[in-house]
């Protein structure tokens, strides 16, 4: 991985030196194991701050909402799609960019190698499709495959849809992996343990809105639940109120999530809102042959009328 | 343990349309339980939350005056939630008033001084309070001269007009009323911003007048270089600040600016105290 | 939307979308009896309805 | 007072004593998301954990918390007057949570317990109820209580500080209320053990290795700081999401709501974080902090500077990490108290070399 590092780094500066770009974001080494933290860099000198790890799972499309500056951007597949819808709604031009796109192998589900050890994690290293963490108690090695965020075990988006400057050769996509499993297993279950389900899995939620936050497609000024005229639902703890968040939140995403994964990575408390979005994630797919952000020159499945789309569910 | 959150249950006895369009009312509150009152002593430029069971909670500076017993006054502006249910209402309404808020403008220190009161549009209320109490016959004697500077877009904006008339006749106060701009070919009084005739009319300062000025952002920031040409200190120059609050006792966190709070440190402030800390109102 | 709401837990029989046009009225009661004939078969509903808030 | 021994074979028939006089809460293991909840009867709190995902600030400040109520119905009377909502302020006793937290409240106090103005609901709780802390002998890499006014074997706000032994546990008692707990617990072994607690904190604060550098900040010019030009780089990566203010024991903000269902209705109170827009917007829709970088600015000026200022206690953070450990994009308290000091240190240098 530290090749991309160089690469970044390299093609960053290039950009910065020549004034192609007044600005690069990427990513800076964070101050934990398994963070890095989103920044900005506009000097060529500054450029040996970017890194590439397998702890980039930041959405940096969420960073170039209505920027007017020209702008170089790390991108990985996903990111690349959400800049990619993310022009599409108008909220940057591609003029504006140049995408430094980076073939991905997946990020690394820090929980997923909490759950793993014993006590506190010291450091975390990887190599060869491997991941070793440092504890109190020693050294223990995960197999990265086994230790994906499960967005990214399912990807088949791995490479950049979009980009100008690449720094690696394509990597192989995915086949064979069913990104729905999920989903189908609750859709098999009875409404009332749907019902429960979610209330469990949503428990948890402090309503900090970090997963809102860490999406690129909630760029509303005014999101749905700040409103109070009128107050669409309620402010506090209520279980049926932070329901009615994830449910509205998801659905405004719908035709529109490119399962980066951001949401469920930023929650501080661990919840899967994925569920949510991924099922209209697999609607669009089965009922319009959508998913989102694949190409500039197509129009989101929700945005268009096509005298074929079905219709069974009218009455 | 006192329930600071808890409001004082009002009836509204009076409302008064004030402007010609219809969005500023004054509201006048009887309190339900007479003893109230004597809890709810005020001084002027204090503020209390209005408060509606159901919809919330909205500060107003109060309007009426120390000097005036039985009831307590609010002019309101139409503007969010709350203050669009309240210009609903109707006499006879049960409602909740919880205060007094903030601090006040400083009486003890304005003893014995020439007062200039600089106020624009319906931010005029807590001045108003002042004018009524600086004019009381107990307390005329206790301050120097008195000037108002008062403006708002139209006359038909202007508060509390028959009281403004009023204080025109008098000689213990010189008022200087002024509106943006109109067409009525009988308005006797200025026409201009309220800064230019600050400037043309307010008298001079020194060390023993202060200006309290009150009004919307863009009044005070031209207001403010005028002052000083005037010779106003900044230690001189008094201003009331409005943020968004919830609480109104300093609990809640969200009307800070610097290490003070509008709600409880302030909302009255020197500019001198203003500007040690951020411009975050 | 349906379909989420499913996902989540609403019963398929409570939430009904039709076409009909001013002229149809005939199709407009078989519509509303058939609708309400469900739900009145699945009870009030339990889901989505806040009473009152569940906080401290 | 002296310290008790608590032998181990002790400890659960103490706690289901305790259980006639005090509801009992504690730490609930729920694999390392453990959190301070009610302890249900013969549930003993689990003293294995680190320390809590979230702070158990909400014991005594719950998130959402029914502050009046009050009828709406045409036909009532009584209708639209506001009243205070019954509570239950019956004792509690919070068994072993950590000193930081414990530290956290009583900064916390100094907001809600004023001359002028007493919270009752906040007041209330904390009045009810008698805080057991445990001494912390296994420190987290993110924590610097040791340079945030606080420690492993902090004091400060407890009733009784627990101190871990193989064959059971120390419990010093701090206050009256702490002793009256021991008591009702029944436990009441004296034991001569100062120099094996003096002991064992001292080699837990040597554990404690993170630092949060503030110490120039007092004399700091506050607007020099506000003005900085590190601020962009400070909030850049920053989501405006309230995780940080959530998660901290030392956040206290709160947002204000009625809500109404039919004929009644109640105001109540949310947490709510400096970090979101809507937190300063006035009904004109101008918002004096219009910006992340305004926000991101205020929350780390508040904590480390107007705080500092206001109260003369240090600064408004005990170490316990939380926002380290669990803010999405990784923005460190102490990469900024750092950069913070150093501007202030630098300035006080350029002062005094002059």
């Amino acid at each position: 991985m530290s090749t991309y590092t160089e690469k970044i780094r390299e093609i960053s500066q290039r950009l910065l030196k020549e004034c192609k770009v007044e600005m690069v974001i990427g990513f800076r080494q964070g101050t934990l194991p398994m963070m890095n933290e989103p920044c900005i860099v506009r000097k060529p000198e500054e450029v040996e701050r970017l890194v590439w790890d397998s702890n980039c799972g930041i959405n940096l499309a969420n960073y170039l909402t209505n920027r007017k500056e020209k702008i170089g951007v790390v991108a990985k597949g996903c990111d690349s799609r959400n800049i990619v819808t993310h022009i599409l709604e108008n909220k940057i031009k591609r003029e504006q960019l140049v995408i430094i796109g980076v073939p991905c192998q997946g990020m690394i589900d820090k929980r997923k190698i909490a759950a793993g050890v014993q006590g506190e994690i010291l450091s975390v290293a990887e190599a060869d499709g491997e991941v070793t963490v440092q504890t109190a108690a020693g050294a223990q090695t995960f197999k990265k495959a086994e230790v994906l965020q499960q967005n990214c075990s399912v990807c088949t988006h791995r490479n950049p849809v979009i980009h100008d400057e690449m720094v690696a050769e394509p990597v192989a996509e995915q086949t064979g992996v069913d990104p729905y499993a999920d989903v189908a297993a609750i859709e098999a279950m009875s409404a009332e343990e749907r019902w429960k389900f979610f209330e469990e899995l949503l428990a948890p939620c402090i309503r900090c809105y970090a997963c809102r936050n860490a999406c690129p497609l909630c760029y509303c000024p005014t999101c749905f639940v700040d409103e109070s005229k009128p107050q669409w639902v309620g402010k506090g703890q209520d279980p049926i109120d932070v329901r009615t968040f994830h449910f509205l939140r998801a659905y405004h995403c719908a035709g529109r999530c490119t399962d980066c994964g951001a949401c469920e990575r930023a929650c501080p408390v661990g919840i899967n809102m994925r569920l949510l979005t991924k099922k209209l994630n697999k609607d669009c797919l089965a009922l319009y042959g959508w998913e989102a952000g694949l190409a500039e020159d197509k129009r989101p499945a929700l945005d268009t009328y096509k005298a074929n789309d079905p219709e069974n569910f009218i009455h | 343990m006192e329930n600071p959150y808890l409001p004082y249950p009002v009836r509204i006895d009076d409302i008064v349309v004030e402007s010609e369009d219809r969005n500023l009312k004054t509201f006048k509150f009887v309190f339900l339980n007479p003893e109230d009152e004597q809890k709810f002593a005020y001084r002027a430029g204090q503020f209390a939350e209005l408060s509606i069971a159901g919809v919330g909670e909205i500060p107003i500076g109060i309007a009426s005056s120390p000097v005036e017993k039985g009831f307590i006054k609010f002019t309101v502006n139409k503007a969010g939630v709350v203050t669009s249910h309240l210009h609903n209402m109707q006499v006879g309404d049960v409602m909740g008033v919880r205060g007094p808020l903030g601090n006040w403008y400083p009486w003890d220190m304005l003893e014995g001084k020439n007062v200039l009161i600089v106020g624009g549009g319906f931010a005029f209320t807590t001045l108003r309070s002042s004018i009524i109490y600086m004019l009381d016959p107990a307390n005329r004697k206790k301050f120097k001269n008195i000037n108002v500077v008062y403006g708002a877009r139209t006359p038909g904006m202007l508060l509390y007009k028959d009281e403004l008339i009023e204080w025109e006749k008098r000689d213990d106060i010189h008022m200087h009323i002024t509106v943006d701009g109109t067409k009525d070919p009988n308005w006797k009084y200025n026409v201009g911003f309220v800064p230019p005739i600050t400037e043309q009319k307010a008298p001079q300062g020194d060390a023993d007048s202060y200006a309290i000025v009150c009004g919307p952002p863009i009044m005070i920031k031209f207001t403010q270089p005028v002052l000083e040409k005037l010779g106003y200190d900044h230690d001189h120059i008094i201003l009331s600040l409005e943020n968004r609050m919830k609480c109104g006792i300093g609990m809640c966190g969200r009307c800070g600016i610097g290490r003070e709070l509008v709600c409880k440190d302030g909302p009255v402030f020197t500019l001198a105290q203003i500007n040690r800390t951020p411009r975050e109102y | 939307m349906k379909n989420l709401l499913e996902l989540m837990g609403i019963e398929a029989d409570r939430i009904h979308f039709s076409w009909i046009s001013s002229a149809e009225s005939t199709k407009f009661v078989k519509v509303v009896n058939e609708i309400t004939a469900k739900v009145k078969a699945l009870g009030p509903n339990q889901r989505f309805v806040k009473q009152a808030a569940k906080v401290a | 007072m002296k310290v008790i021994k608590i032998d181990k074979n002790q400890w659960s028939q103490g706690l289901e004593q305790l259980r006639n006089a005090f509801r009992l809460f504690g730490p609930v293991g729920n694999g390392k998301a453990s959190s301070i909840q009610e302890l249900a009867p013969g549930q003993a709190p689990d003293l294995t954990f680190a320390n809590t995902r979230l702070s158990p600030k909400n014991l005594v400040f719950p998130q959402s918390e029914v502050m009046l109520n009050y009828s709406l119905d045409p036909d009532d009377p009584e209708r639209n007057i506001l009243k205070e909502a019954p509570k239950d302020y019956a004792p509690r006793a919070v068994i072993g949570m950590r000193p930081c937290d414990a530290k956290a409240l009583s900064l916390v106090k100094m907001n809600f317990d004023t001359d002028q103005y007493q919270d009752p609901y906040w007041l209330n709780l904390y009045n009810a109820t008698t805080f057991v802390g445990l001494a912390c002998d296994a420190p987290a890499s993110t924590c610097f209580c040791t340079t945030a006014g606080c420690g492993p074997y902090h004091e400060e706000g407890l009733d009784v500080l627990l101190v871990s032994q193989k064959d059971g546990y120390l419990a010093k008692p701090l206050t009256d209320k702490g002793d009256q707990l021991l008591k009702a617990a029944g436990w009441s072994q004296a034991a001569d053990a100062d120099k094996v607690i003096a002991d064992a904190k001292a080699a837990a604060e040597a554990r404690i290795v993170s630092k949060v550098e503030s110490d120039s900040l007092r004399a700091a010019d506050t607007m020099a700081l506000y003005g900085a030009p590190f601020w962009e780089d400070i909030s850049f990566a920053c989501l405006n999401c309230g995780t940080c203010t959530f998660s901290c024991p030392t956040c206290w903000c709160f947002d204000i709501q009625d809500e109404a269902y039919r004929k009644k209705g109640v105001r109540i109170r949310n947490w709510d974080s400096c970090m979101f827009p809507i937190f300063t917007v006035h009904t004109t829709g101008h918002n004096p902090r219009d910006t992340k970088l305004q926000r991101v600015r205020q929350r780390f000026m508040h904590k480390l500077k107007y705080f500092v200022d206001k109260y003369d206690q240090g600064i408004m953070c005990v170490g316990c990490g939380r926002c380290v450990r669990q803010c999405p994009v990784n923005i460190d308290i102490r990469r900024v108290s750092a950069m913070m000091n150093s501007m202030a240190s630098a300035a006080q240098c350029a002062v005094g070399g002059k």
